[in-house]
């Protein structure tokens, strides 16, 4: 299996991704320039975390216009894997890839702390392995995550089945007066476009995949690219 | 331009004058005056700092370089040091702030070091006022901005609250780097016909004559002291990481200075003078935002510029790598045999100083000393019975340095770069470093034990640092400290200084970990108030590879276990 | 010739204007009680060179589609000139 | 009466300013060379009541001073109306 990791300025998280998959799947990782023109034959394109550009005027504002993008959406349109984390997911926003935008949290202030998920759906390549009815702990770390959509087009991703990761209340918290981390409608931490090849996500599943950092359960998402792409769902 | 307006009094005006053998010429006396001031000469600190034990099994680079640096195993090293950004926080909280981060990076990169850790000493005023909570919260969203956009995670960090420090708000930053020890950097190692590089931002009018300005007290009238203040970019930083990183690891960098206090001057100058060599810069080279007079380029604090020294035969691949990061380089001088510091503007001679004078041999000021006098109200030894204990033991807690600082910690990214096994919240922040083990931090400070006896209380804080390494297994391995103090021109406080400075020697020998890097901050009074006597520890301690690390969290299935007082 | 525009971005309606409220909840805090509405917006000042200003404000219209300005959430305006002088 | 005021907040000359430095590079490297300074600041439209237009504008500079503008790196400017429409 092939994975390239882009690189925008201000990129941080790149290394991060490289590191998780390599220690958890059998990929060869290869770290790709924003300015580089083709994506060929790549299983998976994997935009990282970070504060591309600063996050200057919008986050993923300017990293979505660069020449990179071109081949990501190309990528996209012959339905192979595209995955953004965090700032990763802010571009594919911005690029029209996904739907929605990344407001600033409801706090106004940044967010970096443990995070638990639902997985709402295994019937996608990222999520073939997780089970539904077990919530997951993805750390979230980020300054624009409410996710935001206008009602109608909301309600389409709802319908067509989506959103595929959401905040919930940890372990033990009622879900009563609790409220998600950063403002999201629906409680919202992950979606997938149409065709069900583009993922984006807030939270850093590579951030949960080294056993000494703690939780592991980000290997699931790496798991089940690699055994999505064997053929098996 | 005056002696005085300069900075310099009449001595060190005699002195300057006896050294130069001649009047010194304007751009001279400006550079000769910022060079001299406290922040750039340590004239104050100088002879105190020098009973600091220096040296350690672990130690490899400590005394004159950009940060200290420990040794992990025969390929890699850690360097680290903490710095004070008071100033420049107190007069806007939020660029303060982050430039204090900003700059802590770029010493550590200085060494060839990837930086990989931070950390934050922060003490703010307990006042509850809408000037404490504009610095407290700007100064928090200001390292969380800079740290976070950066990718170096902020792993830990100490907060205080005490009414000294309304006035004079403390911004202590701190940072680690790891660095292969065969491609280390060094200011030392710069030699005659090598070119002199700046790369990174253009200069602009920025935080002029900044170091200057951090060397006296607050005036009360923050007016006054506003275009001194420096804007910081994380994003261009981030950027100037990646391309210096690029460059080391292809050995295109031979010495490497950050541009922190007094700019362009600073570091070139310390790069001639430690490396005992002379010096050219060529004014009309250097890129600029806007015009500008000659002092004002060699003084001005924009950042995010890193000078670099290189062959001259790689300079091509150099421009090549600053290209690839949209980075700004241009070559602006050489290195030369001379001994002086020289500075052309367009073939034209507008300074020529004895690099010494620039780069070291600034006179000392001796302050007069003298212990101040014990109010009668402090007692030293008070019998409480059971019932005053629980009472003072719940003031304690409800102090709120005490309190929960999560707030703070939350806005930090402590997870950036997986290495993170224990992040903000925890006694000790550990971080794993692949292919040597686990490396170990712990700051602390406590200016009202200082406040009471800065000897002892400084000791005291540095037994506590140390000893937090060893509760987690770690081996010590090397100090750095931030002395922030009030004026030493008033003999009781210069004492206190001397005091804690014994302090800290005293401890740092006993527990055998010595001072590697460090960093003074003095002034840091207004006309109402002054700072209690607050020097800040960090000690960093190693667990090689394969031995189990760090005593695991304390659980709910400990119940029923023992508890020991050692 | 040289032109200067002033591009006025702002949060499409008050729902989305998270920093809009967050500011005015400030301000009242901080005892302006007679602040009834914030809105947070950007003001871009872009100087271009055009051969006239038809062509200054088409060129500027499409810099806002193309990237000053996310349509799904905020609106744009462009003013000849520097609105701040 | 109610006032609606127009606050235009940018970064001072010879202030770096960041933003714009990174938003005038993208803006070129999409094919605009026509553009030759970017400056990015805020427009922050306040609805205020007030006795008159003066006492309004009043208000609005404390509250620039107080909250909105940093004036060590920024500088306001307030005009009466909405300037984007
Ligand atoms: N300014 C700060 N930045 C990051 N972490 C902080 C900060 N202040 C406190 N912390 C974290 O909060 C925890 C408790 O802080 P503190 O009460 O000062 O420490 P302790 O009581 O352990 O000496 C520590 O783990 C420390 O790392």
């Amino acid at each position: 299996m092939k994975v390239a990791v882009i690189t925008f300025p201000g990129s941080n998280c790149d290394q991060d991704v490289k590191l998780a998959i390599s220690k958890s799947i059998n990929a060869k990782v290869n770290m790709i320039w924003h300015t580089d023109s083709t994506l060929d034959k790549y299983d998976l394109v994997v935009l990282p975390g970070g504060f591309s550009y600063g996050d200057y005027l919008r986050p993923g504002a300017m990293s979505a216009r660069s020449p990179v993008m071109r081949a990501v959406r190309e990528h996209a349109h012959r339905g192979c894997l595209v995955l953004g984390i965090c700032n990763g997911f802010q571009i594919l926003t911005e690029a029209g890839l996904l739907k929605g935008t990344l407001l600033t949290n409801r706090s106004q202030r940044f967010i970096c702390s443990p995070c638990w998920l639902k997985v709402e759906t295994n019937q996608t390549p990222f999520t073939c392995l997780f089970n539904p009815a077990e919530p997951v702990q993805f750390p979230i770390a980020h300054g624009d995550g409410m996710f935001y959509l206008p009602k109608e087009e909301l309600d389409d991703l709802e319908s067509s089945g989506r959103v595929v990761f959401r905040y919930v209340p940890p372990p033990g918290v009622e879900p009563e007066g609790w409220e998600n981390p950063n403002g999201s409608l629906n409680n919202i931490a992950g979606i997938i476009n149409e065709k069900g090849n583009v993922l984006g996500m807030m939270p850093h599943p590579e951030r949960a995949t080294l056993k000494r950092l703690g939780d592991t359960y980000g290997t699931m998402l790496w798991r089940s690219i690699e055994h999505w792409l064997r053929g098996g769902i | 331009m005056t002696p005085e307006e300069a900075g310099l009094d009449t001595k060190e005006w005699e002195e300057l004058k006896s050294a130069l053998k001649r009047e010194p010429n304007d751009l001279e006396l400006r550079m000769v005056g910022v060079m001299w001031s406290e922040h750039c000469s340590y004239k104050s600190t100088r002879s105190l700092l020098a009973s600091l034990p220096k040296d350690g099994p672990y130690v490899i680079a400590g005394e004159g370089e950009n940060a200290g640096v420990v040794r992990l195993n025969h390929k890699l090293g850690l360097a680290f040091k903490v710095e004070s950004h008071n100033h420049p926080s107190a007069i806007s909280p939020y660029e303060g702030a982050a430039t204090g981060v900003g700059g802590i990076i770029r010493d550590i990169l200085a060494m060839g070091a990837r930086p990989v850790a931070s950390m934050d000493g922060l003490f703010f005023g307990s006042s509850d006022n809408s000037r404490n909570r504009r610095i407290s919260s700007g100064v928090v969203r200001g390292i969380g901005g800079y740290g976070n956009a950066v990718g170096v995670p902020t792993v830990g960090g100490l907060t205080i609250y005490d009414q000294c420090y309304d006035e004079n708000p403390l911004v202590n930053a701190f940072c680690a780097g790891i660095l292969e020890l065969d491609k280390a950097c060094s200011s030392k190692t710069a030699k005659p016909g090598m070119q002199v590089l700046i790369l990174g931002a253009r200069t602009g009018r920025d935080g002029i004559a900044g170091a200057a300005f951090a060397s006296t007290g607050l005036s009360g009238d923050d007016g006054a002291n506003k275009p001194q203040i420096q804007i910081g970019d994380p994003f261009y930083e981030k950027l100037l990481i990646e391309a210096c990183i690029e460059l080391l690891k292809e050995g295109k960098i031979q010495a490497m200075q950050d541009m922190g206090a007094a700019g362009i001057l600073s570091s070139t100058s310390e790069v001639a003078h430690k490396s005992g060599n002379g010096i050219d810069i060529h004014c009309e080279k250097i890129p600029l935002r806007e015009t500008m007079e000659p002092w004002e380029i060699f003084l001005s604090e924009s950042q995010e510029r890193m000078l670099l020294v290189c062959l001259p035969e790689d300079i091509p691949y150099v421009e090549a790598v600053a290209k690839k990061w949209n980075l700004e380089c241009a070559l602006v001088g050489e290195m030369t045999d001379t001994g002086f510091y020289r500075v052309f503007n367009r073939g034209e001679l507008l300074a020529e100083l004895p690099v010494g004078i620039l780069g070291g041999d600034s006179p000392v000021k001796n302050w007069p000393s003298s212990p101040p006098k014990r109010s009668a109200s402090i007692k030293t030894s008070r019998s409480l019975n059971a019932e005053d204990v629980v009472t003072e033991l719940l003031r304690v807690m409800q102090h709120p340095s005490m309190g929960d600082h999560s707030w703070i910690y939350k806005q930090y990214d402590s997870m950036v770069q997986l290495r993170t096994l224990l992040g903000p919240g925890n006694p000790v922040a550990a971080l794993w470093i692949e292919g040597a083990g686990t490396v170990v931090f712990s700051m602390e400070a406590n200016p009202w034990i200082c406040a009471q006896d800065p000897f002892n209380g400084t000791a005291l804080v540095t037994a506590l640092s140390i000893r937090h390494l060893s509760v987690a297994g770690a081996d010590p391995m090397g100090i750095t400290n931030c002395l922030n103090f009030p004026s030493p021109e008033i003999p009781e406080q210069y004492w206190e200084l001397e005091e804690s400075v014994k302090g800290l020697a005293t401890a740092a020998r006993e527990l055998k970990c010595p001072v590697v890097s460090g960093n003074v901050s003095l002034y840091n009074e207004s006309p109402t108030s002054r700072i209690m006597p607050s020097p800040l520890i960090v000690s960093a301690g190693f667990i090689p590879e394969g031995i189990n690390p760090l005593p695991p969290k304390p659980s709910s299935n400990d119940e029923g276990l023992e508890v020991f007082l050692v | 010739m040289l032109y200067t525009l002033s591009v006025l971005v702002r949060p499409k309606d008050g729902v989305l204007d998270t920093q809009g409220r967050a500011v005015m909840s400030t301000l009242r805090e901080m005892g302006n009680h007679s602040v009834v509405d914030v809105s947070v917006g950007k003001f871009i000042r872009l100087t271009l060179e055009s051969k006239d200003e038809e062509s200054a404000v088409e060129a500027a219209k499409a810099m806002c589609r193309d990237l000053l300005c996310n349509e799904m959430i905020e609106t744009f305006t462009i003013k000849v000139g520097d609105v701040s002088k």
